[in-house]
């Protein structure tokens, strides 16, 4: 295996050439949001320009190539995931829009009781958190949560011992976007199966940065948005156990997800689209798909082993710094969360601006986790397969003089 | 010195830095200089949350001047707050609440200024404004 | 007000160029979705090659112009709308999401209680039909509907005498998709108002071809979908007006429409963002504005005058057909929906295809509308700025060509 | 003829067609010529839902050959209809369970076929097998 060259493939991403405030742009935000390549952006207009109409019952060409285009994407991402059928990929807005599906679907069955308990983890982004605490509310559900160590990993021990009959659903991401911890994921959905317990793996940050093999997880639902693996904002995917989103009774209404209106007695169609009403996003969804080409043409393999070399940098030279706090493990992936005794995050990502650097600031979305920690946020440099080690330098120097100017 | 010959005199002191980072160092050299707050006073009746930092104000009417307390856990706001400070600090509440406090424009501040920044000087004025309209009740 | 020229601007759209089986596309299926311009395509691929980013909470630049973007487009459609405010505007991801997330959102409120109403009507879309029906049914609540007449239009005498102040929410189309049929909006809003209720106006079918103006229709709630309007897909808007949206509880939960979060207790963002959890459809909403800026450039009143002549021509020509069924009443609006008599809508609709015409065949998602004509479906035409008369003549001898074949 | 000679003739007769309006005027001819079906015959157990149209099927095995009785409400959908009952009719059970129904590919029709067609013949084709092991036990 070749070591990805970044260089080489910077020319994909038109925006990449752009300057800020004159200088270079360094963009290390990728774990909020991740650039796009000309392959994504030119199968987006493509569909636009030979093929875009309404898909499904379609008699016409045009409908016919639409559809075929939206189901041709979904067999090239549960391709991508190893899922066991392309039935199992479900089309939403995003990783955000995934969860509440989930959340309103088991909410509307009868897999939920009063006294029962959702599990997740003090890792969580809002977005893995706020659906379960919703949900809890309006149930008589407890919510618990699985401790965090010093480090930013989970404490496994103590999540064996909360799961129980009264577990109904554990719901953990697979690498957490605010310290980039990778958490044992196949460990805790064969745990969560154990105890009769569903298993929801939130995926925003490891489809970008990993294999993704759906069977050696072994979870029930695997969420997340295109928007971070290079495809366009407003597009997601719930993967979802086949027999159970037979199972599960649909959240929304509406077109596609019927099989026969009265206004007596409605009955709902198979899933996919049981869980798909309304226009999808159609647009989106082949451009996810050539996100995923894209990706899979790079080599993910690759792509993790670039990303580590580059993370394992920002660390070695970042930690280096005065008064510097590193947050998460030492063999975290994506994301780099750092902060300054003395120093406002703010302040260093204003500054940081000011050179072209481009990093999040801020509680990351995890508020409970930076209370854990006893912080307001953190600085966090997230990677991308277009960073470059020279990036990685350029930033600890720029640190450095920003760091010499709040001091 | 009125408030708008203040004004005018802190604009032509930041006009004087060509680059960005003479202008920050200005800034961040007002905001270590401001005296810090008691952390008694930081207070949630006196925070006026920011989009990431915090900021907090004390005011005062002592013989019909305002006098403006303030403190940010972010020097840089901290800086942009000393600004205002010293353009309202000893100026009767009616000239506060007259005041035009979109001088920061005329600066060469604004350009470099992130609108997270600006709506939160936004906020600060307005506070600022405020706290003078009680002092006259 | 000089006639819209549809040749002039037939070039701001690539894909009417497309041949289909080796003949020119006639494009007449724009109720079901519009093509794009060049300008929409240009303001997405704009977006990506110059400012993508997430927003929101982002320090550095990039972040704050997609940012700016994304709340200018807020404000562009509240000034298309006349809005009150652009806190008014939440972006969705079409209108089968707004109304899912109102329905969502009432049902977690306190304005519903069992035996309340909720008035729809017959000419209803099943995304208008089957939210309200689930919430019914969760809720104890009763679904009432307005009846049709034989030429389509509403029976609005038996409507003033359904409302009553079991009356919860009235929740109508503004222009029917399957018949064209215009309703008397405003007469349904203040009727609405008048008994306490709240209203919804399915704007899906009126957005692309009428000026809205949300005053003078006097509406709680109006929802459109972008793809309808010359917008991409997996884009919408809900509008609702800014005192309910303050007092409704978020019906989802994600980063973005929250304050604070501790795992304890978690309060809630104010609108538009307390109902926009996770990441939005930045490009979309961005693409979605320039879509409004392209129709505002035309004149709307000039488009709604071209495309009447257009559904007139249409009218006049096919009612003089053997054997035609024309649906709906005479001053339709957008669509054509028509039937003969002995012959499969799906039959023509396949000879048509082959001549290059894109018309759509079926229920149009209003089954209980077929049901109430005794019919399986329609062929329905439906019309855009960019269609001209010469595409209506043609249809009219591509129609009596298929029909001599099927005889 | 067997099986696959009568699919063979149909190919041979389908690639006369030089373009696509003569192909379907003789497939809707071949529509209009299948009887239709009784009235009462029409029931949800004989129905096989296609994506717009419906299509119902009866089969029935004397003498240990399929005799396959079919209609639709489209034309269109009834013609290719007539080409698998012209096919497997007077068939046994046994020949038509092992048939390669995928003749449809080698005639001109397939690439004028909407995938929603495609689909239901495959549907049809089925059906037509069931029917035939069904017959068998
Ligand atoms: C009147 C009406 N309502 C609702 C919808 C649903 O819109 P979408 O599928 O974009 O959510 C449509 C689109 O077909 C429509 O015409
Ligand atoms: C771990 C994790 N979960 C969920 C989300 C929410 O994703 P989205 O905003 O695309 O819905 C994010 C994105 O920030 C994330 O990093």
């Amino acid at each position: 295996m070749s070591d990805l060259d970044p260089y080489a493939l910077r020319p994909d991403f038109p925006i990449l050439s752009r300057e800020i405030h004159g200088k270079p742009l360094v963009y290390l935000d990728n774990a909020a949001t991740s650039q796009k390549p000309f392959a994504v952006l030119n199968a987006s207009r493509d569909y636009y320009e030979s093929y875009n109409s309404n898909i499904h019952r379609g008699v016409h060409h045009l409908a016919q190539c639409a559809t075929a285009g939206h189901e041709k994407a979904r067999e090239t991402i549960a391709n991508h995931l190893n899922a066991t059928r392309p039935e199992e990929v479900i089309f939403t807005s995003g990783t955000t829009d995934a969860i509440n599906i989930v959340a309103s679907s088991l909410g509307r069955s009868n897999r939920l009781k009063e006294g029962d308990e959702i599990i997740i983890s003090g890792l969580e982004h809002h977005s893995n958190t706020v659906p379960w605490q919703m949900l809890c509310e309006r149930l008589g559900i407890t919510l618990r949560v699985i401790p965090v160590f010093d480090d930013g990993t989970l404490d496994l021990v103590t999540y064996d011992s909360m799961l129980s009959e009264r577990t109904a659903l554990v719901a953990v991401s697979h690498i957490s976007n605010a310290f980039g911890t990778v958490n044992n994921v196949s460990h805790i959905c064969s745990q969560a199966e154990k105890h009769g317990a569903l298993s929801l793996i939130d995926g925003a940050q490891s489809i970008p940065h990993q294999k993704i093999d759906l069977k050696l997880i072994g979870c029930d639902f695997y969420v997340f948005s295109g928007h971070k693996v290079y495809a366009p904002t407003g597009i997601g995917v719930l993967f979802g156990r086949y027999d159970l989103l037979c199972e599960l009774p649909p959240p929304r209404g509406g077109g596609e997800m019927i099989r026969e209106v009265t206004f007596e007695n409605t009955t709902y169609n198979d899933p996919p689209f049981k869980f798909e009403a309304g226009t999808p996003n159609i647009e989106g969804a082949i451009a996810l798909a050539a996100a995923l080409d894209y990706v899979n043409n790079l080599g993910i393999d690759r792509i993790s082993a670039h990303e580590h070399r580059l993370i394992q940098k920002a660390a070695e030279i970042i930690s280096a710094l005065d008064g510097v706090t590193l947050y998460g493990p030492s063999d975290r992936a994506g994301a780099l969360s750092f902060g300054f005794s003395g120093i406002h995050h703010y302040d260093l990502g204003t500054l940081l601006d000011q050179m072209g650097f481009a990093l999040r600031t801020g509680h990351h979305c995890c508020q409970p986790l930076m209370a854990r920690f006893g912080i307001t946020g953190t600085l966090r440099a997230s990677f991308a397969a277009y960073n470059t080690t020279e990036e990685v330098e350029q930033l600890g120097e720029a640190l450095e003089k920003a760091l010499r100017m709040l001091r | 010195m009125n408030i708008s010959e203040k004004q005018q005199e802190l604009v032509e002191e930041l006009e004087l830095f060509q680059d960005w980072t003479e202008r920050y160092e200005y800034v961040i050299s007002l905001g270590k200089r401001l005296p810090a707050m008691d952390g008694d006073l930081q207070t949630a009746d006196r925070l006026i949350r920011g989009c990431q930092s915090q900021v907090w104000l004390e005011a005062d009417c002592l013989d019909g001047k305002m006098s403006y307390l303030a403190d940010s856990d972010s020097v840089i706001t901290k800086g942009m707050i000393a600004l205002f400070v010293r353009v309202l600090n000893g100026e009767t509440p009616e000239d506060v609440i007259q005041a035009d406090m979109s001088f920061i424009d005329r600066t060469g501040l604004r350009e470099h200024l992130a609108p997270t920044r600006a709506n939160a000087l936004t906020l600060m004025a307005a506070e600022m404004k405020k706290r003078a309209t009680s002092a006259l009740s």
